[in-house]
């Protein structure tokens, strides 16, 4: 048993913190939280800071731009990170297509698509979900057929993030309706200025847009734009659902969060005394702060697992509903800590002119965080998993 | 012992069944609450056309007579149909406390254009650093001959965009924090002096903040006595959690149908995920936690009615249980509607948001559980 | 709405709580709380005090000794026993097999049974479990063969309450397998005397003696002690589950049990200070106290239900798992103010020489009521009911 | 950065296992408690010459040097096989204070004896009135040259039956609730003046109330320094929070496997009940409450090896942690099991008994909850 932090990873730690305290700046933050159109120039202004200093993409293969960081100093980069209040990189093209495509691609599409993603030139979205299926993945129904040298896709996939903004987007797409359902399905990458592509937006309960509907209308995608076989697209993509649960998680963010909610309370006042010394706040924070301990070692010990060779293993599905579960825990401390104020949308007032600093924040993470537990698999997915795999029922 | 509405009640219930039937789809709901004062004076109208406005005042002022029970057999179905029309602000708590104030020449000047539909009230008790303290007043009164002269700001005032008029909390003596020294006066909102900012809140409410400067009002003006206001504030308080009470449980049970009939028709591995049993346990969750709030609504009523000794306690129970209950019955509901959830296009997104102002307001689950440990257990 | 009582139901209850206050003695109440011997005696002089009354059975019918009383009558009687601590009648007999005989039974068995139950002559037990059926009663496998005028028992009941004291049995048995489960169930009442009964203790973890085993070893039953048609038991059966359910919920009950607790609380110390001024313990008892203000209602909205003609009706189960929460969640707070109290036996000590008031008897009562939960059909059977019947699911 | 024993560490651990294994079937376990001291001596001797009963001292005494890690990992399995005997009382409580205390002579004196097997300790700590307070500490010791003399009573105290020598908490200044003012003093349970009442716990532990009237001890009997014995609990209740929490962990992992098993033999309605969902969510409930208190263990394990700033809330966390994730963990266990799981027959009441005596000890959730919100929401 040791937790401690070698030398070198001390260093190391200094140097992300040395990187963060003079490349994270309150104006690139304001930006990346702002409105939707400074959004997307903030973030691939700080991720190309990441990537001069070659850490955008600190997973990838050395040869294509990786830096073959242990799981220890990958932990200390992302802690430092979130309790920095540093985004995530937006992870489709970086952590999601990029592992399909080094690991599964051709030579020919890791040089094409690679560096145009480390370089932020190109932004990706995710088609997995479709209209009704949900977090049953492997019911998608989007058809391509092969046409020629090229595939003809028709259908729609849902709850894609950031379609707006991407230029391409990676699909999972029937080309076979035989055998199990997990057959026949391809893996194809499509670019979105195709013609016959629509992006409608979905409005959501958090007044934010990030999700969309891609409608496919007789899409020509070439075969080119195919990862490995056609019918084993399952096998490639599947690969890459426990990365998804386990970043989830979000462990690092939530310290950050809870820091936060706690400097919060003690400035937030009833009755003329400051709330912290309010005993059910009280205990309402120490018992999130209490499992999110307990999820750090959780986290530290898949990571341990993973160093070991052992991989993730399904404890992620763990990770994931408890990660979620301590989210949406702190996100309601911070709406109930903005009482009145938690349901003031700002319009044409701001903070200063309502008389509350943070209602209408607690109010867009509050419903922007009731997905957490519904995608990446839905927690009730997430325990179905674990009943089956893990407990042997 | 019987839970009947009577003839009478049961008829009055109908009439607001039908009218969310008929007048109130969803769209229609979206564009009211959209539209500039947050509501349809169209609505408002036909509200006064069936008497709905005159419900809570005294036969004497050309009102309904109604109690508790009136006031429940109305809300809860306003709850099911999202209705945003301020009947809240300005029927049950300008209004009510106008029936309450005991002042005769302002019941005379001002109920009745209440019933007509002609006049739009609010209650401004709250300041930026009251939160749920009612009592947390900074506003100050300062009598000036026959008159007193008001300075302060009233924050979150439900119905602020339209109300003609507002009651508004002001100190006359005391500290800060006491619950001694508190005044009610009713102010026009176009009176010198008042300066009104509006905004939104997320279940479609138009709020305002109203800055008082110097903003003169008669001493004939104030509700109740000058420093006794604060009961008064009590005692419209739990006549109006009765209301949101009611208005909730519609809610919850709009909330917990719909997510059944939803899983019944939504299909995942192939079958209807309302066939899987740990889903069917958490609705059953669901109906259970609507029924319990039913039974404490239902004897908060009768304590109200019977102006029980305990009523205050019975209150704070019920605010506590619908906001609990509805946090519980509000998570599954977008939980179990997956991604479907989370859309604005679907309506169970605005009955939740309805049902998180609900426990904010007047104080939430925890401070009211507060209040409750203090008038169960500090003998 | 209407929830106050007539002058007439004010006079009733004052004559209840007058009864009670001259009958319901401490000497009766140590008897009948303290070990097995002298329980049995001391429950059936407090069950003949009630005979007395006219009150042993008040839901018979009239000719047969009930009472006649109206829903609002008997909330108030049951209502005043249990804040005055008396103990509910032994079901088995009273409440159970008797609507049973008066029911289905034919004009001998009338005149055989009730008149001994009302005089306390026979207790009964019930024998509708068995090993391996728990909450899945139709799964019975004791079988019944004819033979001439006896049937011929073979088999097992299990978690038998006060099958030690019983006189008899009222048992289903099987008298055909070759349809529908529930079909070929026969209700049979046994002698608990006859040739082939044994009964066998099950130890239980509250460590009092209340649960058997009722082994039927070639059991010879007369078929005159059939209850009405061969093979049509389960009719007879199934009416008295929803009376069961709604009795577990037991309201009266649990809000004497608060009140005792709020009198402990006040009386117990920690640093120097009585817990009645702890806010977490202050939460706890009004998490449950709002609960049971609302299950109180909804106990009402039951019984007003039932007044309608409209039967208690498929709430029973709501009823039964709410009830059973609220008294675990009280038996947890009667165990964590005993605090390391709580793990005491008395043993050939007591609370004197210990030093604790009533750690002894929380634990025990703990210990028992964690049955609550699992019979009278388990809290998920229940749920299960509720999502069929109620909601459609 | 790992979380591996090691080897010397599996093997320490494995040989638990086997004994538990070999030695301690369910049936031997209950005679175990059953018996007069509410263990078996043959199996303490049996510990003796596996070594384990060295392993928190310091080799120079003849011990194995063991810290936190080697504690948990014995702990652990001890855990699994329910073992009754006092392994916590007299090795690491008593034997722990001993080795803290710094008192050489007393070390010298007794320390060996605990690791051959042949004295057996306790530590009586608490008081009828004292609930979870540790300085809540009435019994009284009043100097009187190069004696003390105590008079008080101590109860419920570990191992109170067996033990031939127990270190007693006594106040030598201060009031009643003082952390300043208490003494440790190291007496003879066969001391003239020391009247003790044995009785049973529900996990079977034998313990005592411990009467001390005019009980002399000698001055160089005390355990660090007059008026200081307060940090020495409160060191010795860290150390020993760890290895409940180690017990804990074993106890729920077998609740939970126990019960899996039992789920997949039971029939209802046709059909194993694991088959049934909503009953699966319900063990993945139990099997991610045992892996977090793993997780907490864990780092608690790792502060306390580390000597980490943040111990005592690492400590209060944990036992937050198995107190709760222990009940939910205990109750289904019963739930699941149903009428199977009320019976004495079976092990699983038996083992939540255990879980539920580890929370009350030294404090239970509430308590240590409000340890850790004083130790982190204070400043």
């Amino acid at each position: 048993m040791d937790i401690t932090f070698s030398a070198e990873e001390l260093a190391f730690r200094d140097q992300v913190r040395a990187f963060l305290s003079e490349n994270w700046t309150d104006n690139l933050a304001t930006r990346i939280r702002g409105d939707n159109q400074e959004f997307k120039a903030a973030q691939i202004e700080w991720q190309n800071k990441l990537n001069d200093q070659g850490w955008l993409a600190p997973g990838w293969p050395v040869e294509h731009g990786g830096a073959d960081w242990s799981v220890t100093e990958n932990f200390i980069f992302e802690t430092e990170r979130s309790l920095a209040g540093a985004p995530d990189v937006v992870p489709f093209g970086l952590k999601m297509v990029a592992p399909v495509i080094y690991g599964f691609g051709s030579e020919e599409q890791k040089k094409r698509f690679l560096p145009r993603i480390l370089k932020n030139e190109d932004w990706w979205c995710q088609g997995y979900s479709e209209p009704g299926a949900g977090s049953d993945l492997a019911a998608l129904k989007t058809k391509a057929e092969l046409d020629g040298d090229d595939y003809i896709v028709n259908g729609a996939k849902v709850w894609t993030t950031y379609a707006q903004y991407s230029d391409w987007i990676f699909c999972l797409v029937r080309t076979d309706s035989s055998g199990k359902r997990q057959d026949g399905i391809t893996f194809l990458l499509i670019d979105m200025k195709s013609p016959g592509i629509t992006v409608n937006k979905i409005s959501s309960i958090d007044d934010h847009h990030s999700l969309n509907e891609v409608v496919f209308d007789n899409v020509r995608v070439p075969v080119a734009n195919r990862i490995g076989e056609q019918d084993k697209g399952w096998t490639y993509a599947k690969a890459l659902l426990a990365h998804e649960r386990t970043s989830i998680a979000a462990v690092a963010d939530s310290k950050r969060r809870l820091r936060d909610l706690r400097k919060l309370l003690a400035q937030e006042v009833s009755g003329g005394r400051p709330l912290s010394e309010d005993t059910q706040f009280q205990n309402r924070l120490s018992n999130t702060e209490i499992e999110l301990m307990a999820l750090e070692y959780t986290e530290l010990r898949v990571l341990a697992s993973t160093a070991d060779g052992k991989g993730p293993g399904v404890e992620s599905s763990l990770l994931k509903i408890k990660g979620t579960e301590i989210q949406q825990a702190i996100q309601q401390m911070y709406m109930d800590l903005a009482g009145y104020y938690s349901g003031v949308i700002h319009g044409e007032e701001n903070a200063e002119t309502i008389g509350h600093a943070f209602g209408h924040d607690a109010r867009k993470a509050y419903m922007y965080g009731r997905a957490a537990t519904i995608y990446g698999g839905s927690n009730e997915v997430q325990k179905n998993i674990t009943a089956k795999y893990v407990l042997g029922l | 012992m019987n839970f009947n509405l009577s003839e009478e009640q049961n008829m009055l219930k109908y009439s607001v069944t039908r009218f969310v039937q008929d007048q109130y789809d969803f769209e229609s709901r979206r564009a009211n609450a959209a539209s500039e004062l947050g509501f349809n004076p169209k609505n408002w109208q036909t509200f006064a056309d069936l008497g709905w406005l005159s419900i809570p005042f005294d036969e004497a002022h050309g009102g309904f007579g109604g109690g508790a029970t009136d006031v429940m057999a109305v809300m809860e179905e306003m709850g099911k149909g999202l209705v945003v029309e301020p009947f809240i602000a300005t029927v049950l708590m300008f209004g009510g406390l106008l029936n309450k104030s005991g002042n005769a020449a302002l019941q005379e000047a001002n109920i009745e254009k209440i019933i007509d539909g002609s006049l739009q009230g609010g209650f401004a008790y709250l300041e930026r650093q009251s939160r749920f303290e009612l009592a947390d007043v900074k506003t100050q009164a300062k009598r000036d001959g026959n008159e007193f002269v008001l300075n302060g700001e009233k924050t979150v005032v439900s119905n602020g965009a339209a109300a003609n008029k507002v009651v508004v909390s002001a100190r006359t003596s005391g500290e800060q924090c006491d619950e001694a020294g508190i005044t009610l006066f009713l102010i026009d909102t176009d009176a010198p002096g008042v300066e009104r900012t509006t905004y939104r809140l997320m279940d479609g409410q138009v709020v305002a903040n109203i800055k008082l400067t110097d903003v003169r009002v008669a001493a004939d003006h104030v509700l109740g006595d000058v420093d006794q206001g604060y009961p008064l504030i009590e005692a419209i308080v739990s006549d109006v959690i009765i209301a949101l009470g009611a208005e909730a449980l519609g809610i919850m049970q709009k909330l917990t149908t719909t997510t059944i009939e939803y899983t019944k028709t939504r299909q995942q591995f192939g079958v209807a995920i309302s066939s899987f049993q740990a889903l069917q346990h958490r609705m059953v969750d669901m109906f259970m936690a609507g029924e319990q709030a039913k039974s404490m609504l239902y004897r908060a009523v009768c304590a109200a009615e019977s102006g029980a000794e305990d009523l205050a306690k019975n209150i704070a129970a019920l605010k506590v249980m619908i906001g609990r209950n509805g946090k519980l019955i509000g998570d599954e509901a977008i939980q179990l509607h997956g991604g479907m959830g989370l859309t604005d296009e679907l309506d169970v997104g605005h009955y939740v948001k309805r049902l998180m102002m609900i426990n904010t307001t007047f104080g939430d689950a925890d401070f009211q559980q507060k209040k409750f440990n203090k008038l169960s257990y500090s003998d």
